[in-house]
């Protein structure tokens, strides 16, 4: 490639590839045999679901009482494990629509896997909701389906049934946004694919994609729509989230700075899971070359950037607090900070406010060993968060008579790691069987055979 | 007279000029096939932008309206229920949902119809103008249907960009 | 009321029979049809099983021959008497269908005067206890009435042959009828004895008034007509003598109602924080023991004001400093005369002499017709019990000379200090019978165990009152071969007789003379059985007529009374609030029913000030050794919990714990994986405080033994349903400095009576963005006198009888789950040494603007055109929004299944209310059941609703009327009024819920202190 | 080519099953319906003869429907007010008379089998003395109106309303064994709510409330 071109813009990938190098070398993660590392990730992921789905079981036979919860926090690791769920979620749908929008076309190699990573998270957020019911097997009454009861509708005005239409619509946009993008890959695939089944099953998800370009045109507007609709949503998807709270008059929940500080706080921990997740992936699937430096230390960027405005979210809640002359408004921020929960209030505040700052230091950001355990240590930090909003809030509220303290049990721990167990294991047989990085993205920013340049001859 | 030719190309460039270049000489571009979306080339072949903008939009009006329509007939019209003292008409409590539904319905639906427009079904079998065209292969298939075209011009055009191979297939089914 | 029109007379026991058959499937049902819905939820198939058939089908059983009162599905009511405890109260009981669901005050009764306390509430439960005894026992197999009776007969001729010697031991037996019989059996024998004791005695009190009063038994209290109350230890709210009355009483002496208010100076002198005392004007602690010498000070500074001569030299020093006791004498010397009382709790005749003689120079004594506080005439004969008989008969007993011990309502091998020789002493008897309905201590050495029926399910009278006579009529047919003493008691002298006999034989010979009016029996005695009492000719016990003047008997200087040594500690044993001596000890409710100070639930403790604790080095839950120095089995070991306002000095201790068999409640409440057992097999609930007790010349003491209190280093988790016990936010939480949160309003009398709005906070008259929707005809909502509350928590039991509210056991409140709709907020403020307690009953406010109706996505819980906030359990999901989004914290939620596998005990379930399934939001519906049956009813007959026609249980049971229910669209309604009260307020009202559930100013009587 | 012929009949095929469902949706009886229930009675009583031909008022044999919640079933010794004098069909009497005339002897009370169930559940001798050694059985009848669970149905304010029986148990005096009429699910109960709101019924105000607390608590 030209020096004035590399001089302006370091190339988004390494290694001067071709096309066909491309295709080779992402199709053959898929079709080699998979790395010992992939089974041990397997192995333990699958496992950690194992002890999540017997958790579960024993909560739906036995009942809620098996969690730690009482009459005073009626809301524990469940909630805080929905929103932090859903809150990873969004970094995903951030870098594949909201900076496809801004063109910024590092993202290429990232966004498969982000958006990837998404449908998993909301995956397990959505899990939470349905087990936090006392009875689950009635779930569906939360949906305003015809029914010969008078007919009996759903109350519009809860915020967790907006929670309901939010959800679920996010999964399914974010869904069908990652299967649109596939497919050209998965044609790819298909072309590629020699045992009859993989060949059909492949075919089948291509849709019979022939690369045409009459098609091509129409599928990018179609992915650009998305990329429209899909950047409000993640927006509205967190702001109904904090809704949950913010519109409940228990002080520490009732604020109206929480929709902006919650989708913050989303993408801030979103980024920091995708962080991991690709350095992860990286080193397990062999992609040096795609994911590179580059992506980290943008990704190490956003995140101090969202962190500022997490540790932003946090003082004005305080100021306002003050400022508001509410006593109960005033105590439970007390509380939060010197009250029983102090604890986890402060390794809230030292896991999002803290850590980000270190990665104003390029030594930090290149040092992709240091980066992993940060991006965990945000993780466990927005984790907290979520935890501190509902727990803190609710168990000392208006009368002291009904206050009160709360113990997970070992069954919610269960459930928790078991929800890890499943993003896990979902994303490791999602890194086998489909392509984590979109090769025609990234074939189109290759710098080869490229009007005005010289390579690729 | 109808005669169509397939020239297969090893890169975006080559694809890019000579698309033009056939299309200037008069010829029909049947279709263009590309690994990855190359940026020009509905200029090249003298495309007009997709109208599919339209549609989705509509549809998310569409979505809009019945789902806001339907939560205040519930609350209002069909069971009227004193909640909390709220009003029976809570225009602001049914944003968010009316929000939901018109993304949904918008993005839903115009990928339906991309998928639906384009032929697009799991059980469609792709018929691929050369094998490669997903992987590194740019394929450009013309069809003359102006006689007076000198015979081997469209051969001349294809060699001279630098197609790695060329098929010419006569005969009436249309592609 | 509609209720009173519909009580029923007793049906014959054969009709009885009949209905008891159809309720089991009946009432068992709705757990079948619950657990069906779930397994239907889950699996889809079902759901077309479900279409098809019907599920579990159920066949229904008409009756035969319908008794013709009875119409399946109407509840009727039978007018009786409690036999919870001594006192008598006259009852409502509820029946549906032949079973007795509900027990409330009857109204018209001069003892309940329409209250019911938390125990009479709950004895209902007894009835349908699986655990009771359901045939007679010899030894300790069952065995059947013939060889029972061959048995007994056979020993008693021999008994005959040889001196007999026999004695009958029971409680105050109240029932004439019951006296006379055992009596009459009794003189069968050259040497038969009736003692009778009271395992919580009060007999020096009798002791002292047959002395100088010459009047055999216990004066009327008259609270109400009292202006001074100086009680030295006497928890009259609480456990004392007969509790709903005295409430009644104390309650219509302090109200604020309307221009002729009145409202008593109430001076509690006590070592530990009782009930009565958490209500007093004024508190002051004590050593306990040391009322005493209190008192006899107290007698000196009236007699100097009185002018009369102290008839005793010199008195022990007085615990208390000078001016305080001449305080209390000024009081209650200014108080117009007649129109004090000073009342003293410890039972020592001495003393109670003095307190006589107090009561004497204050002028107190006086007939019926006289306004005077202490009546003469119509006496108490709620307690009989002579401590010194009962001494007698331990002697006896001792000496090996009793031939035939029968007992009944008592249980002396749990009641009484020294059981070890007790046990060698009866083995020692050749017939030992006991009338136990439980096995018990008494019981594991008699020969013979005749359980009786429950109450509920036998004839008897009582005469709580001199005067006041009642038929307690059965309401069921006994369950089992139970046979009531009556009965067995004419069997046994040879004159068989149904106890139905029995009793109106009795009283057409006894009471019947005794009428005010002139009617044919059968008039009379219908007559009584509709009202549930009659008022018959005073026959006042005690030789030839009692005299209101104080006889010249001898008053001395009381001289035993010595402070403890500074390591030692003065001890207090007090009943139990809900199992009395220990005779509830069955009764899960009650274990349940958080103590109305305390909130602990099934346990009991120590209870020792926080200055004690730092001395011994103790927290609540830690295991003390508590050691009585001058006995060897004299000790205890429990965990010790830290009181605020207990006396330094002293270490409190319930008595009535630590039963046999009270490990039966092992497997109460939920079982899962890290569930605990609410008491593990082998063991008991609580520890019985029995040993400490001890015999003072010949009375029974249960105040001022000196012990001593060592750390054992175990730990017992004391369980509490209140965990945070002031409205003082902890200051370091507070941003403004600010730490009083205003839940509750209070007041003193002057500036009440300067402003009848002082006390209130800013009222928050908030602007609001809605219109309102339109009441239909009513608008519901209650007010709640805080100054009338006393705490004392039969509105709890009565809730949870009325509304089928499960009992969960001690780990799950432990987890802050308890499931009664309606609690009791207990806020202490002020220091230790001089502590003021509020009693707030909070349930569902009912808000217009309920904040927890917004926030339910399936609509569950939504308002009524009546204003009721109502729980749709059927459409619940369990979402737990509404209780986060609940500033009150008053929903409930079904965490388990709870147990309802004892068939039996569901028998006492309300058929009228659903049994909650697991996994549903509850809460206080204001007893809509009864609001509904009460409308339908009033559609029916096409008489309007009247304010009063409808009462919620908690409304009905309080025995202060402290809660008042009504319609706010009434104007003319009692509520309507209340709401108008300068004192009325609702709680958080900033929050702009606008509760139906307002609450009035605390007003607190300290004009000048 | 062919490929568009096979998606075109499989496109018609779904469209064809669909409407024959869509067809179908009528009889497709939901979970909780119970209309036409009529399970087989200990006794056959028909509530044809005594409400449709003898015209029995409903509330002479269901009195607690006044006053009551529940309308109940009359015990058996209702049933023997009229059936201690009438034992069998009135063909069947006329018959046994004929019998007696022709055989010229005095005719002999003829027992219907079905009576004789009740006879003996309360356990009567031939003469219809009560028989000591008999033990009286009460009689367990098939209930066929249920209201759906957790549902407090209450009838006295119904009957106040002059609801008659028959707009929600049916023609029951033309049914020989009784048939559950209507659905008796909610929407059912609601929709008569509904429509006779807080408007007057037979000249007298009612109001049929539309509170869930009307009848779940």
């Amino acid at each position: 490639m030209s020096e004035s071109s590399a001089a302006l813009r370091p190339p988004l990938v390494d290694g001067n590839r071709r096309p066909g190098e491309v295709t080779q070398d992402i199709s053959h993660s898929l079709e080699g045999r998979p790395s010992w590392l992939w089974w041990v990730g397997l192995g333990l992921s699958s496992s950690l679901l194992a002890l999540g789905i017997a958790a579960v079981s024993y909560t739906l036979a036995k009942g809620i009482g098996t969690w730690g919860l009482n009459r005073t926090v009626g809301w524990g690791f469940d909630i805080t494990n929905f929103v932090f769920w859903i809150g990873i979620g969004h970094a995903g749908t951030l870098i594949s629509a909201v900076l496809f929008l801004f063109r910024q076309h590092w993202r290429t190699a990232v966004n498969r896997s982000a958006e990837a990573m998404t449908i998993f998270a909301v995956m397990c957020a959505g899990l939470f909701p349905l087990i936090h019911m006392g009875r689950p097997w009635l779930a569906y009454f939360v949906f305003p389906y015809p029914n010969f009861r008078g007919p009996l509708w759903i109350n519009f005005r809860s915020a967790l049934c907006w929670d309901v239409f939010a959800v679920a619509t996010y999964f399914l946009v974010s869904l069908t946004f990652w299967y649109i993008g596939m497919v050209p890959d998965l044609a790819t695939l298909r072309d590629r694919a020699s045992s009859g089944l993989k060949h059909r099953l492949y075919s089948w998800l291509s849709l019979g994609w022939n690369g045409s370009a009459r098609v091509w045109l129409r599928y990018e507007t179609v992915y650009l729509l998305l990329a429209g609709l899909a950047t409000p949503l993640v927006f509205s998807v967190h702001t109904i989230v904090s809704m949950d709270f913010a519109t409940a008059i228990l002080p520490g929940w009732h604020t109206t700075i929480f929709p902006p500080y919650f989708v913050a706080g989303a993408i801030f921990s979103g980024l920091a899971m995708v962080l991991t997740l690709m350095l992860v992936a990286r080193k397990v699937m062999r992609l040096e070359n795609y994911i590179t430096a580059r992506h980290v230390g943008s990704m190490c960027k956003l995140i101090i950037g969202t962190g500022g405005i997490v540790a932003m979210a946090y003082s004005t809640e305080f100021f306002i607090a003050w400022y508001s002359g509410n006593p109960y408004e005033q105590f439970v921020f007390m509380n939060r900070a010197l009250g029983p929960f102090s604890w986890a209030y402060w390794t809230m505040v030292g896991c999002n406010v803290l850590t980000p700052q270190l990665f104003w230091f390029k030594k930090i950001r290149s040092n992709l060993v240091l980066v992993f355990i940060l991006s965990i240590f945000i993780n466990i930090g927005m984790w907290f968060e979520r935890f501190v909003i509902i727990v803190t809030s609710l168990h000392r509220d208006f009368l002291p008579s009904s206050w009160n303290t709360y113990i997970p049990t070992k069954i919610e721990v269960a459930t928790l790691l078991g929800s890890f167990g499943l993003f896990f294991t979902l994303f490791l047989l999602f890194c086998r069987f489909l392509p984590v990085i979109s090769m025609s993205e990234i074939k189109g920013v290759l710098h080869h055979g490229r009007p005005h340049d010289g390579g690729g001859r | 007279m109808n005669r169509k030719l397939t020239g297969v190309f090893a890169n975006e460039r080559e694809i890019l000029a000579v698309t033009a270049d056939c299309r200037e000489q008069g010829y029909e571009i049947v279709d263009v096939y590309t690994p990855y979306p190359v940026h020009g080339i509905d200029r090249a072949m003298g495309l007009s932008p997709s109208r599919i903008t339209f549609v989705c939009f509509a549809l998310t009006l569409l979505g809009a309206t019945l789902k806001l329509w339907f939560q205040t007939w519930t609350s209002a019209v069909s069971w009227p229920v004193n909640i909390g003292g709220k009003p029976l008409h809570s225009l602001p409590a049914f944003v968010p949902v009316t929000f939901e539904a018109a993304i949904l319905c918008g993005a839903l639906g115009t990928v339906l119809v991309l998928l639906i427009r384009s032929g697009l079904f799991p059980w469609s079998k792709p018929r691929l103008p050369a094998p490669g065209v997903t992987d590194d292969r740019f394929v450009l298939a013309i069809r003359q249907t102006n006689p007076d075209l000198p015979p081997d011009l469209a051969e001349r055009l294809l060699r001279d960009h630098g197609a790695i191979e060329i098929r010419e297939d006569r005969g009436e089914e249309e592609s | 009321m509609s209720r009173n029109d519909d009580k029923q007379y007793r049906r014959s026991p054969e009709e009885s029979g009949h209905d008891a058959v159809e309720p089991v499937s009946g009432i068992v049902a709705p757990v079948d049809r619950r657990r069906f819905m779930q397994l239907a939820g889950f699996a889809v198939g079902s759901a077309a099983l479900a279409g098809c058939s019907r599920g579990v089908e159920h066949g229904v059983m008409p009756y035969l021959i319908r008794p013709e009162e009875v119409t399946p599905g109407k509840p009727y009511w039978y007018a009786s008497v409690c036999g919870g405890c001594a006192a008598g109260c006259g009852i409502l009981a509820k029946a549906r269908d032949g079973r007795p669901i509900k027990l409330e005050g009857n109204a018209d009764h001069p003892v309940s005067r329409g209250g019911l306390c938390a125990i009479g509430q709950a004895s209902v439960l007894g009835l349908y206890d699986s655990r009771s005894l359901r045939a007679p026992l010899r030894g300790a197999v069952a065995s059947d009435w013939e060889t029972i009776d061959g048995k007994i007969g056979a020993t008693l001729d021999e008994v005959r042959a040889g001196g007999g010697r026999v004695r009958f031991l029971t409680d105050s037996v109240t029932g004439p009828v019951e006296q006379e019989r055992i009596g009459a059996f009794l003189s069968r024998f050259d040497d038969g004895k009736h003692v009778t004791y009271d395992p919580i005695s009060v007999s020096a009190i009798v002791d002292a008034h047959r002395d100088t009063h010459n009047l055999d038994a216990i004066p009327g209290y008259r609270f109400e007509r009292a202006e001074v109350i100086v009680s030295v230890g006497a928890d009259f709210l609480g456990g004392w003598i007969s509790p709903v009355e005295h409430t009644a009483a104390y309650r219509s002496g302090r109200r604020l109602d309307g221009p002729d208010w009145a409202f008593s100076h109430h001076v509690q002198l006590e070592s530990r924080l009782s009930l009565t005392g958490s209500n007093a004007d004024r508190r002051i602690a004590i050593p306990a023991g040391s009322d005493a010498p209190i008192i006899g000070h107290l007698a000196e500074r009236i007699a100097g004001l009185a002018g009369s001569s102290t008839p005793w030299g010199t008195l022990p020093p007085c615990p208390l400093p000078d001016d305080t006791i001449a305080g209390l004498a000024l009081r209650l010397w200014s108080a117009p005369r007649g129109r004090t009382l000073v009342l003293c709790g410890l039972n020592d005749p001495q003393v109670q002499v003095l307190v006589n003689y107090v009561n004497e120079l204050l002028g107190n004594y006086g007939s019926t017709s006289t306004e005077t506080t202490l009546d003469v005439e119509s006496v108490s004969m709620q307690r009989r019990g002579n401590d010194a008989e009962l001494h007698t008969l331990l002697e006896e007993l001792d000496s090996g000379t009793i031939d035939a011990l029968f007992v009944r309502g008592v249980n002396p091998l749990y009641d009484l200090p020294g059981g070890e020789r007790l046990i060698d002493a009866l083995t020692r008897v050749k017939l030992v019978v006991s009338f136990t309905d439980h096995p018990d201590e008494t019981s594991m050495h008699a020969g013979f165990v005749c359980p009786e029926p429950h109450f509920l399910a036998s004839w008897g009278d009582s005469e709580p009152i001199a005067g006041v006579v009642s038929v307690r009529q059965p309401t069921i047919r006994p369950i089992g071969s139970t046979r009531p003493l009556l009965e067995s008691l004419a069997i046994w002298s040879g004159q068989p007789m149904s106890a139905y006999e029995i009793v109106r034989d009795y009283w057409r010979r006894n009471i019947f003379e005794r009428r005010l009016n002139s009617a044919t029996f059968e008039d009379f005695w219908n007559r009584t059985l509709h009202d549930g009492f009659a008022r018959v000719r005073r026959v006042v016990p005690g030789g030839f007529g009692a005299t209101t003047k104080l006889s010249g008997v001898a008053i001395m200087a009381p001289e035993r009374w010595s402070a403890p040594a500074n390591d030692r500690f003065a001890l207090d044993l007090y009943p139990a609030p809900g199992l009395l001596d220990g005779r509830h000890a069955h009764n899960a409710w009650l274990y349940e029913l958080p103590d109305p100070i305390t909130k602990t639930v099934w346990d009991n403790f120590a209870s020792i000030s926080s200055l004690a604790a730092e001395a011994a080095g103790l927290v609540t839950g830690d295991v003390a050794r508590i050691a009585a120095p001058d006995s060897r089995d004299g000790f205890v070991e429990l965990p010790v919990l830290v009181q605020p306002g207990q006396d330094d000095a002293t270490i409190s201790i319930s008595l009535g714990y630590g039963r046999l068999g009270t490990d039966r409640f092992a497997d109460v409440g939920p079982k899962w994986l890290e569930g605990h057992p609410t008491i593990d097999a082998g063991e008991t609930i609580g520890v019985s405080a029995a040993p400490l007790l001890r015999w003072v010349n010949r009375t029974l003491s249960f105040a001022g033994r000196h012990v001593q209190m060592e750390k054992t280093g175990l730990r017992h988790q004391l369980t509490t349903t209140q965990k945070h016990h002031t409205l003082e936010i902890p200051r370091r939480l507070s941003m403004s400095g600010e730490t009083h949160r205003a839940i509750v309003q209070e007041t003193d009398l002057a500036a009440w009576r300067a402003d009848p709005h002082s006390g209130g906070h800013a009222h928050h008259d908030l602007a609001t963005l809605w219109s309102e929707f339109p009441r239909q005809k009513h608008h519901w909502g209650l007010a709640i006198d805080l100054s009338a509350c006393t705490g004392c928590s039969a509105c709890v039991i009565a809730c949870q009888a009325e509304n089928n509210i499960p009992v969960v056991g001690k780990d799950e409140v432990q987890r802050v789950r308890e499931m009664h709709w309606m609690r009791i907020d207990r806020y202490y403020s002020g220091d230790d040494a001089d502590i003021d307690v509020v009693h707030m009953p909070m349930m569902c406010q009912h808000c217009d603007r309920a904040p927890c109706e917004t926030v339910c996505p399936v609509q569950a819980t939504v308002q009524s055109s009546e204003g009721l906030n109502q729980q749709v359990y059927n459409r619940c999901i369990g979402t737990r929004y509404c209780a986060n989004n609940c500033p009150y914290k008053v929903r409930r939620f079904n965490w388990f299944d709870y147990p309802r596998d004892d068939r039996l005990q569901n028998l006492a379930l309300n058929p009228d209310v659903t049994v909650r399934s697991r996994g549903v939001m509850e809460k206080c519906s204001l007893c809509v059941q009864r609001i509904q049956d009460a409308k339908a009813d009033s559609k029916t007959t096409g008489r309007e609703l009247q304010d009063g026609d409808i009462q919620p249980a908690c409304v009905q049971s309080c025995p202060a009327g402290a809660i008042v229910f009504g319609d706010m669209n009434d104007e003319e309604s009692r509520l309507s009024h209340l709401k108008h009260d300068p004192r009325h307020y609702t709680v958080l009202a900033e929050l702009g819920v606008k509760p139906t559930v307002g609450y009035l100013t605390l007003v607190r009587n300290r004009e000048e202190t | 080519m062919k490929r568009q012929v096979v998606n075109a009949v499989l496109v018609l095929g779904i469209v064809l099953v669909s409407i024959s469902l869509v067809g179908s949706l009528g009889e497709l009886r939901l979970p909780g319906n119970h209309i036409g229930y009529r399970p087989e009675q200990p006794i056959a009583f028909s509530h044809r003869v005594h409400g449709g031909e003898l015209a029995i008022p409903c509330l002479y044999c269901h009195s607690g429907a006044e006053n009551s919640r529940t309308a109940g079933l009359p015990s058996a010794s209702m049933c023997m007010n009229c059936h201690k004098f009438v034992t069998a069909t009135l063909g069947a009497v006329r018959e046994e008379e004929r019998l007696a005339e022709e055989q010229d002897r005095a005719p002999e009370t003829v027992v219907s089998t079905e009576l004789q169930k009740l006879y003996d559940a309360l356990g009567l001798d031939e003469t219809l003395a009560v028989d000591p050694t008999k033990t009286p059985q009460p009689i367990e009848w098939m209930r066929v109106h249920k209201v759906p669970d957790f549902v407090a149905f209450d009838h006295r304010p119904h009957i106040a309303a002059k609801v008659a029986c028959q707009n929600c148990h049916g023609p029951v005096e033309r049914m020989d064994r009784l048939r559950q009429f209507s659905s008796l699910g909610m929407g059912w109960c609601v929709d008569c709510h509904r429509e006779t709101g807080t408007k007057r019924r037979a000249g007298m105000p009612v109001s049929a409330p539309l509170d869930c607390a009307t009848c779940h608590y």
